[in-house]
């Protein structure tokens, strides 16, 4: 057990230093000046909201991207970090949030992938299945080293992915949400591996949202918000609170428009329903109402709206449309009975990217452009054209391919699509990912339309304020299950947050 | 048990070899032998037909009936199934001494005879055999359509001066492809007055496209091989002769000749099984009506 | 704003790209035709146009067919084995007397109903056992070749129904040609009309078509629309088959036998029409005008290599290298965006 | 710790399955080898064994080769092609008085040289151009074959050398086989050996197949871990047209002559050995003892329909539904990961 005040005072100097970093995507600031130093064999803990900068941070330190503007300066001198390659041989290795490592091969390949064991110029399986396993061992982890990757599960991946970068010998490791998929053995065994890699002089940097983690684990913990730094505070000096609030301390403007319009008859109830990736879920939804999902990535929330929507249909308990049971098992049942959903990633679920904004627009409602199969060109045309003047989408023109457009109004083609469909029941996942304040505005209207219209919507947000300030009713997902409801403003920022980590 | 006698053709898909083995079963039936049908799957696979040919001398056959796609390759590969079993040589040479008995139309003899009956032809259109003539092939790499190709180019240039090669097209196997190498040379050539098509899938095209242009009179088109529609077209003048072997002959008699080689009997080392040019003045004869529509 | 503007610009790029491509092609057709008018004498003449339509007919017919497989982000190499298959099929169907089967009508209505079979079958590979379908469609190459044969074994079919026959060869209207003669346009050529003209409403006026290119780009996404992708899948490998059976017919018609070797290789040639008429491999990108161009290149590169009297062997290199080329613009094309 | 038992029972039953495929593969090789002893009296003998082994040798080695494209998520559509190319070049350099290139090791080395320049040509293609490898070497095959042609102007060049042909008829080693004759081990087929063992190494113990699999499952990762893609993407083109430059020589031997049209169709037959060997077109699956089962697989078919006087057209049948069949069971595997 070590503790904090081991490096109190911290009279080693700064292992690696930013100055001024930033980070521009083409639409995201993603970091802003961020200045930074890190020192050797802290453990150092990184916070902050979804899309806060976090990841960003770690993959230009390993030269997944490039940074736009600033200065690394690495025990001293400035590198470029030009390659991968570069982080590697400096000692920089990170355990990425999304598992980069590949399924066809074995646990103990993976581990030496780039750096394989070599005897008498050929791979040495034997050894390196043997030292995997070892260091496998090692670590507490309990895992075959001579399993194919695929096998095992995300967590136990990125198990693999931890102790990979542990055998690089690395000088400086970053975990970026290491105990997202963990169970709780599996937790415990990671933190006495961090604990002992600490004890070597190994700096570590470690992302999470869960912040008890936090206390429990580092020494220093530093707060991202909107891609800047807001602060570092010791761990021994500062408590959950006071970084909840470093985290959310953000001016409210009057982005959040929120339409009171009386709340009409149920549309939608689940009932127990209970699906892949969720249990016991009981939700309602009425005519002029938004229901807000909040919950930290992976509670299952999109798993949930897609059951509803037919995707992945439920596997137990029942939905009743309009006060009808109805079972929901494709897309095209839940579209004719009136819901319509907005899928969270616009490029894997949401867009035809290289296809028209018109096309991807009325790709729902072609049936009703038709005269049999035959497409009325002007009423499709004119279709397209009022939804791109109605949701205010900046395009070329419809035929532009979505490709070109901005993230936002890429989202405002998501969203609009469906604003073109009509529903009873709206289901927005993540509607506001990725899209600027003056967007989120225009969304947030759009969202009042449909109510007045008497739908009812279903959001699900990773941005608090958001589902805070604009859900009617607000439940609080953790782990596959709904935790906490709330009705509209009437808990606290911070106890729905503790609510959703679970502390 | 009765003896196995396999007949080993060029291309088991092709129209003519159906006739060869027509003829082998026959003999089958006739000789109460046994007689597999084997070969390849393209003129051009030579080295399926070695295979094929190893696998049939594995089996301990009494005699192996075979047509050499190639003359060069199959050489070496016969030599050495005639260690261990006597070989009858149909249709075509190869590069071997170690046939028991040859049967064949010589390729390239056929050839010159195409040439003959092309001037022949002209000559009786035109008056002399003078003009410009072309060749479709079927397909490049083919052993015995080069040594049809050898004969007719050969004997142009020998005999007939006044006959001028322009145009030597090699088809991709497919008769659309002919007909469309036909349709352009009778653009481009306008006065072309004689063509060879080297098998007959060419020359389904080629008289397709002569056909469809109403230039039977015009244009004489002598090809090796005959169907039933072909027939047809030498009737109504479209193709001015056929080029007929004498397949049906060739597997009977290879048949035949493989029992009679297998009992230790004394056979000539050649026969000719020969190639006849069938023409419309002479298609009703008793002999050639026989080429021309043998027994299925 | 900076944004908008970029994104915009990049978007009238990727536009320009597409109509330099369009473009190029017919451009490069026009001076193919032109250098050949100048030189040879025969090229430019009404006969020789008329021949070239009738030879690029049934390649322009297999590679419309092809592309509805490609657009979904599929491939059909089938299609050559199917043209063969079918003008076996129905030459067969002629020769026999099996009344009503045995009729003009009979025969191609049963020749086209194979190709919705096979095309049923190559999807339900697809959709259902989800098999890759450059494999699905390879397997049923090697068998249907195979089946062909064992049918006919290895005979060709001699089809002496004139009327059948007589088709290929006529001719429907025309015009006068620049040198006063007459234009006569072969009926193969409206054939392909018949099949582009109906290929283009599903593929550009539908809403089926609309789906096609939606699964070609983001299955998931067509998926959450509403969109039913077996199904649509099931229609773009039907298509395929289709046209390439209607293409058997023809073939039947045209060479007057029927032979399940024909049309070896025609698959190729198909892929390469579509992918030079601006198909992208990638899936949703494709026309109906495309592959109809991209047809005629090819048979203009073998038409003007018959009448220059060049080597033959020069046209599968051209090919080749076109085809490289090609790809390489709608590689650059598909970066851009 | 329930975890743990259900992940490792899944790791269980991947393997087992790969296992089973395996197995059953070699399974299907026995019994049909059995079968065909119980059936006929000549398949198993020493004469018979020694001609199967000598028949599937080029294809074996074409279908290694392949796998080598396949397993990195690309695809060689080019290999019959560059054998018959080779074939021809062999020949033509044998048959021509250029010194030091025309003895048999300057041949031999020049023709493996050409193989190796191909390679890199389609791996430029692939990386540098961005193209898809099945166009690519579609793109090749058309060239190849016509440049080949162009050069022979379609003519076949026979082999006089017969030092050189000799050596595909010869045998090296033997054993008695279990009628008391003498099984003799056929030179093409240790040239199979020759091949796949160097192929296994590279596979299966050096770090560059490591390499080969790790681009195949996951480009992102291996670039990720410091994998030179681009370099390894060259490798694996390189080994495929290698292998094929090999084959290409080993058939101008055994056909005694060279001509570029030879070896048609067997990129298909290299692909389905390989395919039927479990190596997923989806990349990251293969080895180098599947596609050699897998081609003695396809040769036992052909040998046996041959000593079973079935019809050969049998053959294609067979093949098309083993395909369809085994890269069925693939995806099953797959998805169950
Ligand atoms: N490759 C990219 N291209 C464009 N924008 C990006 C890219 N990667 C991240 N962003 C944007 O940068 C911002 C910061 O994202 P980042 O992934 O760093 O957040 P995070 O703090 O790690 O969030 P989370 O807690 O959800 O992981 C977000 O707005 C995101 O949309
Ligand atoms: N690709 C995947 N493979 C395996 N399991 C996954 C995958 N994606 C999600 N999961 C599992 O499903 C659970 C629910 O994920 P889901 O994406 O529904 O969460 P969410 O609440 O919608 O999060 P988000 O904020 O990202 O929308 C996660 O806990 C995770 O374990
Ligand atoms: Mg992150
Ligand atoms: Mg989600």
């Amino acid at each position: 057990m070590t503790s904090p005040e081991a490096v109190a005072g911290s009279p080693r100097p700064p292992i690696l230093v930013l100055d001024k970093l930033d980070k521009r995507f083409s639409g995201t600031h993603a970091l802003k000046s961020v200045d930074l130093a890190f020192e050797e064999g802290e453990i150092h803990a990184i916070v902050g909201e979804n899309g806060a900068g976090k990841s960003t941070l770690i993959k230009v330190l390993t030269a997944v991207h490039p940074r736009t503007s600033g200065d690394i300066a690495w025990q001293g001198k400035s590198v470029p970090l030009a390659s991968p390659h570069e982080s590697i041989r400096l000692g920089i290795n990170a355990v990425h949030q999304e598992v980069v490592l590949c399924p066809h091969l074995t646990v103990a390949a993976n581990i030496f992938l780039g750096d394989e064991e070599m005897r008498a110029g050929l791979l040495d399986k034997r050894r390196m299945t043997r030292d995997a396993q070892k260091l496998l061992d090692e670590l507490g982890f309990t895992l075959p080293a001579g399993a194919v990757l695929s096998s095992l599960t995300i967590g136990q991946q990125q198990l693999v992915a931890t102790a990979r970068a542990e055998r690089r010998g690395a000088k400086f490791l970053i975990f970026d949400e290491p105990t997202a998929y963990l169970t709780r053995q599996e937790a415990a065994a990671l933190f006495k591996l961090i604990r002992r890699l600490k004890q070597r002089g190994v700096t570590i940097v470690y992302i999470s949202h869960r912040l008890e983690e936090v206390f429990e684990l580092c020494d220093r913990v530093s707060v991202l918000r909107d891609g800047a730094l807001v602060g570092t505070r010791k761990v021994a000096e500062t408590n959950e609170a006071d970084l909840i609030a470093l985290m959310i301390n953000r001016k409210i403007e009057q982005i959040y428009i929120k339409d009171t319009v009386p709340i009409g008859a149920t549309i939608l109830t689940t009932e127990a329903l209970t699906g892949p990736g969720f249990r016991d879920v009981s939700v309602t939804v009425r005519e002029g109402e938004i229901v807000g999902l909040y919950g930290l990535v992976g509670a299952g929330r999109s798993e949930f709206v897609q059951s509803v929507f037919g995707r992945r249909p439920a596997t137990g308990g029942r939905i009743v449309w309009r006060g009808e049971p109805v079972s929901i098992r494709s897309e095209r049942r839940a579209m004719d009975l009136g819901i319509a959903l907005s899928p969270e990633s616009r490029r894997d679920q949401g867009l035809c990217l290289n296809l028209g904004v018109g096309l991807n627009i009325n790709l729902p409602i072609f049936k009703r452009l038709s005269i049999g199969p035959l497409i009325n060109l002007t009423r499709e045309a004119v279709s397209a054209d009022k939804q791109i003047r109605d949701v205010q989408i900046k395009t070329a023109s419809r035929a532009a391919p979505v490709s070109s457009l901005s993230g936002g109004n890429q989202q405002k083609v998501v969203i609009g699509k469906w604003l073109n469909h009509g529903a009873k029941l709206f289901i927005f996942d993540e509607p506001t990912v990725g899209v600027d304040v003056g967007t989120k505005a225009e969304i947030y209207r759009l969202l009042g339309s449909l109510l007045r219209q008497g739908a009812g919507i279903i959001m699900i947000s990773s941005y608090l304020p958001e589902v805070y300030e604009l859900a009617d009713t607000l439940h609080v997902f953790r782990a596959g299950r709904l935790v906490a409801t709330h009705g509209h403003k009437d808990a606290t920022h911070e106890t729905i947050l503790t609510e959703a980590i679970g502390v | 048990d009765k003896p196995t006698i396999p007949v080993i053709v060029k291309d088991t898909t092709s129209p003519y070899w159906q006739i060869v083995f027509a003829g082998a079963r026959q003999a089958a039936k006739d000789l109460n032998v046994n007689v597999p049908e084997l070969g390849a799957q393209s003129e051009s696979d030579i080295n399926g037909q070695i295979t094929v040919l190893e696998n049939a001398v594995a089996g301990k056959p009494a005699a192996v009936v075979i047509a050499p796609t190639q003359f060069k390759a199959l050489g070496a590969p016969i030599d050495e199934a005639a260690k261990s079993v006597p070989i009858i040589g149909i249709d075509s040479s190869a590069d071997s001494k170690a046939f028991t008995s040859f049967l064949t139309t010589d390729n390239e003899k056929g050839g010159r005879i195409a040439a003959d009956g092309m001037a022949e032809a002209i000559k009786a259109k035109y008056g002399k055999a003078e003009g410009k003539v072309a060749l479709i092939t079927h397909l490049p790499g083919v052993g015995s359509l080069e040594a049809r190709n050898k004969g007719y180019k050969e004997e142009l240039a020998e005999k007939y001066p006044g006959l001028q090669l322009v145009a030597d097209k090699v088809s991709d196997g497919n008769a659309t492809t002919g007909l469309n190498i036909m349709t352009d040379l009778i653009t481009a050539i306008p006065d072309l007055r004689g063509v060879f098509a080297d098998n007959l899938i060419q020359c389904e095209g080629a008289s397709q496209a002569i056909a469809e242009n109403k230039k039977g009179d015009a244009i004489k088109l002598v090809c090796f091989d005959a169907d039933d529609k072909l027939v047809g077209y030498l009737k109504d003048g479209t193709i001015a002769g056929l080029l007929l072997q004498d397949p049906y002959r060739m597997g009977y008699d290879g048949v035949k000749s493989g029992l009679a080689a297998s009992k230790g009997e004394k056979l000539p080392a050649n026969v000719d099984t020969g190639a006849n040019l069938v023409t419309k003045a002479n298609m009703d004869n008793d002999k050639e009506h026989k080429l021309l529509f043998p027994p299925k | 704003m900076t944004d908008q503007t970029t994104t915009a610009s990049e978007g009238q790029r990727g536009r320009r790209l597409d109509l330099l491509l369009g473009l190029t092609l017919l451009g490069l057709l026009l001076v193919m035709w032109l250098a050949l008018s100048l030189e040879t004498t025969t090229f430019w003449t009404s006969n020789n146009m008329s021949n070239l339509l009738r030879q690029g007919a049934m390649i322009a017919i297999l590679a419309i067919g092809e592309t509805f497989a490609i657009i979904t982000g599929g491939i059909d190499l089938s299609v050559g084995a199917v043209a063969g298959f079918v003008s076996m099929a129905v030459a067969w169907l002629l020769t026999h007397d099996l009344g009503v089967a045995s009729t003009i009508a009979g025969a191609i209505t049963i020749s086209l109903a194979i190709g919705v079979v096979i095309g049923l079958f190559h999807a339900f590979g697809v959709v259902q056992m989800g098999l890759p379908p450059f494999i699905m469609t390879l397997a049923t190459m090697y068998a249907l070749r195979g089946i062909g044969l064992l049918i006919t074994n290895g005979a060709t079919i001699s089809i002496t129904n004139t009327a059948f026959t007589g088709f290929s060869r006529a001719s429907f209207l025309g015009f006068p040609w620049t040198d006063g003669t007459w234009f006569q346009i072969p009926m193969l050529f409206w054939m392909v009309i018949v099949v582009a003209i109906p290929a283009y409403i599903l593929l550009d006026q539908s809403r089926w078509g609309r789906y096609l290119f939606a699964i070609g780009s983001n299955k998931e996404a067509a998926r959450l629309s509403g969109v039913n992708v077996a199904a649509i899948t099931y229609l773009a490998y039907v298509v395929s088959s289709f046209c390439a059976a209607f293409v058997g017919i023809l073939l039947a018609m045209r060479i007057g036998i029927g032979n399940p070797t024909q049309a070896e290789g025609w698959e190729l040639q198909a892929i390469a029409s579509s992918v030079i008429g601006g198909t992208s491999l990638f899936g949703a990108v494709g026309s109906v005008h495309g592959p109809l161009i991209g047809s005629f290149i090819l048979t203009t590169i073998n038409n003007g290599a018959n009448l220059l009297n060049l080597n033959p062997f020069w046209q599968r290199i051209i090919t080749g290298f076109l085809i490289i080329i090609v790809v390489y613009f709608d590689t650059l094309r598909t970066r851009k965006r």
